[in-house]
């Protein structure tokens, strides 16, 4: 059943049992809760881009300050919160946060769900403790590396975040350790790849998504992605050049802290963390004029 | 002016929902893409009038955002995600599968106007189940050549989902996750092919 | 006069006359200007030439770069737009007038230098010399290579003569 | 204890600044001469720092700051040209000319434009980008005024920021988004904005250009002369730029108090009107042909029939035509002619009402500081003075409150009595609803009522208050009885000879078939006009002058602003109008030794004291002075 109608079923549920609505049961308070559906755009993940988005516009970000705390929807104060926030708070309302602080590391406290995907046998979402080590996600509950491959690298955070090795698995599923391990927890989504894998290719791949979802506002992002997507290409498909790999991180300082929003910034981190440790794999595709990997693709399954 | 009663009254409806008309235009949107399949010039301009906004901005809004298809396609839209996860699972095999048995490229529509295929570079939100492509703004995961060719099979006699559902009230319109934003979606062929 | 030199006079009259039947069998050096014209080195630089592309098509557009080059400001450009019905240049703008002031020019190639599209060189020809100053004004009828024989009679040829209606700057 | 101040002191590039809070970086290192490259801001819309090209570095700020967009703080250190933002100039330069068609040889922006001089001095030598450059059709008509060439578009906003924040008509847009982001009008319709010619002029490549300039010019060869808008009352300061002596285009040239930086469509197109083709010599009707002549023996001619007439002339002069020139024209048939029938009204009827001083009391940079602006006549008014809207709308964007209406009764109701300050904008035609609902509304509320009114032509104004009307002698001097007639009225009151005096095209004398029949048989018709016109056929004496364009003098706008025009253009082979008219009142027997237009100024400052301004150009609004 599609989202937005379980959505708009429980809201009207809740509206029903007095939840939400005019004076919340008989508090006198009122609070409703309106679902606005969004039409597919990357960016309105970007609080004022969203903001933008529900005023009707393009959903571009805008110039912080006003921070929406002061002037958001409508110019009005607003809090923006995600799901992953509110779908927690259920929990520690029930439970009280005793509960939640007792889990988790000094610095990250509760829980969290880590979407795993890639080349393990059992993708999926998996909530854990924060602080788990990586290795437990992905070797206990994700079941290990599919065909009995070894781990090549993986990817802790999301599509922007930076590529780590097997020598981190030790790490703890939590912020502050992956920032020290070189990269970010982000999203919580944790992309798994075997030996096998081109890593060229998942940036190229990584890249071509951001070039996508780039809204064109600001020029470093709109032209900086446009650029690496057709370099990464190139490279990929046996058409780079030898100077390729420098040029894509002169063009990652040239966007990482230039943009107008994280997108840009975020974009040029896992192209970057890949040239740092593949770099051999680049020149590997510009001498041999085509991709190494291309060979042990996988038919479907 | 060709838009139904019903959507037109949805319409004037969103705009009073909200504080400013401008907020209600993707919602309209919605409500006549549910309504016609697409969303043309046309439509657009009519949506311009109900809302009291100019048209141009209208346009501004709904070329921004990937979901709103600007013309008529096949009954069935098929669309393949080929982002990392999905890549890494096999998603251009996939993509190569579907092509060869539909016997068209992706963004075309089958010779039976029943099927358009599409890939993106978008993530559609299911890399746990990877490879996946999504059918009407359903998720079909863990895709293999037997569940494809049942998919197809079913998709081939199936009405499009906009014949079949009439559009609520005042309620969001049906749907799951995104139509996704390829290059085929895009308004009108502004750019001079090279 | 002593008698020596009186006998000596049929020697010095044959020595001269030895030197000038010597210059009997050596090489011409004189050229027979102007029916016949000294080869000039490649990179000489004589009146300008406007070229054209091999369809025909003029190579200039107009920009007037040369015009601003040009240190004694020699060279007027007007330029107009290409239409389907009259083409003369590839892009969108033509230069439909084109004229250097060859008595004010110096000759110095800067114009060469500044053309975005190579399309004014300086050519080989040095000798200008005509009965009026009017007639050193070269327009761009004067200046254009010739079209390619093959394409003589079909190409489009070049816009309307320049209008003199406007008056000169210099 | 810190003394609590709105200033700020900050340092740009090792040097201190002290400027009001709440100004940007920007126009701080501006005070200091520090120049910051940039492409989409735009003094006078909102900041949206979308280029990227004005980063700097702020001290204890981890990432570059748009110098665009971030105001300033006490003690900020701003440093804007080190290595990292020298490094990262060159890189934006580069991502913006990636794409870019770099063909600057046929681009009309190309000598004026911010990216080839940015690129030069901020950016690369060389691009590293080699792939194919994005394409689209090139000079794709936006409107029957303006093509847009989407390749060379670095997407900067300003020409969509202009529809949404200045004109308000929200036209232009972004469509598509990411790398395929284009500017666009809804589904490509013809662009219908009355100001779109500001589009091209803010836009800082070659993106926007207008047709009508279209590759007539370089910048470089363009004569450059500081004039003003010969197409309505308001005013506007322009630059009018002519090439081998042709009018290529007019550029807005800021006047905060008039025009605020923007020219109206019809205004800025209007110059192709003034070309002169050829040369005119004047000519004279002997046995019913027209006989060229000399000047001298023209004005001599005209002298002689106008003579005969006496009193029984009447003079009608453009409202385009200078105060130097009305004013000559004015004591010629005054006190030269002895004829009290003068006017100005361009169609018959139009004659009837005359402006007062009171009319310009409201200043048009006022209306922002007004609480309520009537605007009576709605869009009547705007087509009379199209910029007018714009100050408007930005007024309404300032708080104040717009009220369009067709009806004085709706416009007393949509006043509250607490205004503090009311302004009624209208035209010269409703001058009677003017005054009356003034009366009332001064009445109903606690602030003061002041109007403005729109007179017909550039120097409407100037011509009232000249006296160069029937009623009232310069300076609104009372005649003493001896008042003329107005146009309407001048076949009855026995008008035997007229003296036509055209100065633009835009503003010439428009004959019904009516009045065409009764100057037919008028005994002399003298003509000094411009260029060739209907009324030729009927004269018997046709003095070619100058154009608006073509002459120096001052112009009076709608608020009473006396302004100076200068040739744009060189005329030589036609008389300057001041001199024809002082030659044919010379060979009226009139003493007149005026050696320049200056001279003419200082006359009719000492019979007009208002017009006595320090300075040409300064304000010399009637209210205050007279």
């Amino acid at each position: 059943m599609p989202q937005t109608e379980l959505l708009e079923t429980a809201l009207e549920e809740a509206r029903a049992a007095g939840y939400i609505g005019r004076n919340v049961l008989g508090s006198g308070f009122d609070v409703d809760v309106l679902l606005h559906r969004g039409a597919g755009a990357y960016i309105c993940g970007e609080e004022t881009a969203l903001l933008t988005s529900l005023e009707g516009y393009r959903g571009e970000p805008r110039l912080k300050p006003p921070f929406p705390a002061v002037k958001g929807l409508y110019g009005k104060p607003t809090v923006v919160n995600n799901v992953e926030t509110l779908a927690t708070l259920p929990h520690i309302v029930r439970n009280g946060p005793d509960w939640f602080a007792a889990m988790g590391t000094p610095t990250g406290k509760g829980t969290r769900v880590w979407c795993m995907s890639g080349h393990v046998n059992r993708p999926g979402n998996y909530e854990l403790e924060m602080g788990t080590p990586i290795r437990e996600l992905i070797y206990e509950h994700g079941g290990g590396i599919w065909k009995g491959r070894s781990l090549k690298a993986f990817q802790p955070g999301g599509a922007s975040m930076m590529v780590l090795l097997p020598e981190h698995l030790d790490v703890g599923l939590d912020f502050d350790a992956i920032a020290k391990a070189g990269s970010m927890a982000g999203a919580g989504a944790m992309m798994v790849m075997d030996e096998t894998t081109c890593i060229v290719d998942v940036a190229r791949r990584l890249v071509k998504f951001f070039e996508h979802e780039s809204c064109g506002k600001c020029t470093p992002c709109r032209e900086g992605t446009y650029w690496m997507a057709n370099l990464f290409d190139r490279i990929e498909f046996g058409e780079g050049k030898p100077g390729d790999p420098d040029l894509l991180l002169d063009m990652g300082y040239n966007i990482d802290g230039r943009s107008f929003c994280p997108l840009g910034d975020a974009s040029t981190w896992f192209p970057r963390s890949v040239i740092k440790y593949f770099r051999d794999e680049f020149e590997q595709h510009i001498v041999e004029k085509a991709c190494p990997f291309r060979g042990e693709r996988e038919a479907v399954a | 002016m060709s838009l139904r009663k019903e959507t037109v009254a949805m319409i004037r409806e969103y705009a009073r929902r909200y504080p400013s008309a401008q907020s209600a235009i993707i919602p309209a949107l919605w409500a006549v893409q549910h309504e016609q399949g697409y969303v043309t010039a046309e439509s657009l301009a009519e949506i311009a009038t109900h809302l009291e906004l100019p048209p141009s901005l209208i346009e501004s809004t709904s070329s921004f955002y990937s979901m709103f298809l600007t013309r008529p396609e096949g009954r069935h839209d098929v669309v393949i995600c080929v982002n990392a996860p999905c890549g890494l699972r096999g998603a251009d095999e996939v993509l190569a599968y579907c092509e060869r048995t539909l016997g068209i490229r992706a963004g075309q529509t089958t010779q039976d106007g029943a099927i358009t295929l599409r890939s993106t570079p978008e993530c559609l939100g299911a890399c746990g189940g990877a490879p996946m492509m999504q059918v009407d703004h359903r998720f079909e995961e863990n895709l293999t050549s037997e569940r494809i060719d049942a998919v197809f099979e079913r998709l081939r006699t199936e009405p499009a989902p906009h014949e079949v559902v009439k559009p609520k009230a005042v309620a969001p319109v049906k749907g799951e996750k995104a139509r996704s934003g390829v290059e085929g979606a895009r308004p009108r062929a502004r750019r001079t092919q090279k | 006069m002593p008698l020596r030199d009186v006998a000596l006079g049929p020697y010095y009259l044959l020595k001269a006359m030895a030197t000038t039947f010597k210059h009997n069998v050596r090489p011409v050096v004189t050229i027979e200007y102007p029916e016949r014209q000294k080869p000039v080195p490649p990179r000489a630089r004589g009146r300008h030439i406007l070229h054209r592309y091999a369809d025909g098509l003029e190579k200039c557009v107009g920009c007037e770069l040369c015009a601003i080059a040009c240190p004694v400001g020699c060279i007027v450009v007007e330029a107009a737009e290409n239409t389907p019905e009259l083409r003369v240049s590839p892009g969108e703008r033509y230069a439909k007038r084109y004229e250097i002031n060859l008595l004010r020019c110096i000759y110095c190639g800067l114009c060469e230098e500044a053309c975005p599209y190579d399309a004014i060189t300086m050519g080989p020809r040095y000798d200008l010399a005509d009965d009026h100053p009017d007639k050193f004004i070269a327009v761009k009828e004067d200046l254009l290579e010739p079209l390619p024989a093959s394409l003589a009679d079909t190409a489009v040829p070049s816009a309307a003569p320049s209008a003199q209606k406007i008056p000169r700057k210099w | 204890m810190a003394v609590v101040t709105d200033q700020v002191t900050l340092t740009v590039d090792g040097q201190s600044v002290t400027v009001a809070k709440g100004t940007l970086i920007l126009d701080a290192a501006k005070k200091l001469g520090i120049e910051i490259p940039i492409f989409c801001s735009h003094p006078k819309m909102e900041p949206v720092a979308v280029c990227r090209m004005c980063l700097v570095e702020v001290e204890k700020m981890p990432k570059l700051q748009p110098a665009c967009a971030v105001y300033v703080m006490d003690g900020m250190v701003v440093r804007t040209r080190t290595e990292q933002v020298q490094r990262y100039q060159n890189g934006v330069l580069e991502f913006l000319l990636a794409n870019h068609p770099l063909d600057c040889p046929i681009c009309d922006k190309g000598g004026e434009c911010p990216l080839q001089d940015q690129t030069y001095t901020y950016g690369p030598g060389a691009s590293r980008y080699d792939f194919p450059k994005k394409h689209f059709d090139k000079a794709v008509p936006l409107s029957d005024k303006i093509l847009l060439d989407r390749e060379r578009c670095v997407l900067c906003w300003r020409c969509t920021r202009f529809s949404a924040e200045i004109s308000g008509e929200r036209e232009l847009a972004l469509i598509q988004r990411g790398k395929d982001t284009i500017i666009g009008t809804f589904n490509d319709q013809p662009a219908r904005s009355e100001y779109q010619g500001n589009w091209t002029e803010i836009c800082p490549v070659g993106a926007l250009t207008s047709r009508q300039y279209r590759f007539i010019s370089r910048p470089w060869d363009l004569d450059r002369t500081a004039t003003i808008c010969p197409g309505c009352s308001m005013g506007c300061n322009v630059h009018a730029d002519a090439r081998h002596n042709r009018l290529g285009r007019f550029q807005a040239r800021e006047n905060l108090a008039v025009d605020d930086g923007w020219l109206c469509d019809f205004g800025r197109y209007s110059f192709p009107s003034f070309q002169r083709e050829g040369i005119e010599r004047p000519r004279v009707r002997r046995d019913g042909r027209l006989e060229e002549v000399s000047y001298e023996e023209a004005m001599a001619a005209a002298a002689q029939s106008l003579r005969r007439a006496g009193p029984a002339t009447a003079g009608w002069a453009s409202p385009a035509a200078t105060n130097e020139e009305l004013f000559l024209f004015q004591r010629l048939l005054r006190e030269v002619l002895a004829t009290p029938h003068l006017d100005h009204g361009r169609g018959r009827g139009e004659a009837a009402t005359a402006l007062e001083p009171d009319d310009a009391a409201l200043p048009i940079a006022d209306l922002e500081r007004c609480d309520h602006v009537l605007l009576l006549g709605g869009q009547a008014v705007i087509d009379a003075a199209p910029v007018l809207h714009l100050r408007l709308f930005k007024s309404e964007r300032k708080g104040v409150r717009v009220h369009r209406v067709d009806d004085a009764r709706a416009a007393l109701e949509a006043v509250p009595a607490e205004a503090q300050a009311v302004g009624i904008v209208s035209s010269l035609g409703r001058k009677p609803e003017v005054d009356s609902l003034q009366g009332k509304l001064a009445r109903k509320v606690k602030g003061s009522v002041r109007r403005l009114l729109v007179p017909d032509g550039p120097n409407g104004r100037g011509a009232t208050d000249l006296g160069f009307g029937p009623g009232r002698g310069p300076g609104y001097a009372s005649l003493d009885g001896k008042a003329g007639r107005a146009r309407p009225d001048w076949e009855a009151a026995g008008v035997r000879a007229l003296y036509l005096f055209e100065a633009s095209p835009l503003h010439d004398f428009q004959a019904s078939g009516e009045e065409r029949e009764w100057i037919q048989r008028l005994e002399t018709v003298v003509l000094q006009r411009p260029r060739p016109s209907p009324l030729d056929d009927l004269a018997h004496v046709i003095l070619p002058g100058r154009a608006f364009v073509e002459k120096a003098g001052t112009v009076t706008n709608m608020e009473g602003r006396v302004q100076r025009i200068r040739p744009a253009i060189d005329a030589a082979v036609v008389r300057d109008d001041w001199k024809i008219l002082q030659g044919v009142a010379q060979a009226l027997g009139a003493d007149w030794r005026y050696r320049d237009p200056d001279e003419v100024f200082a006359d009719l400052s000492r019979a007009v004291p208002a017009y006595r301004a320090d300075r040409i150009g300064e304000r010399a609004l009637w209210s205050e002075r007279a």
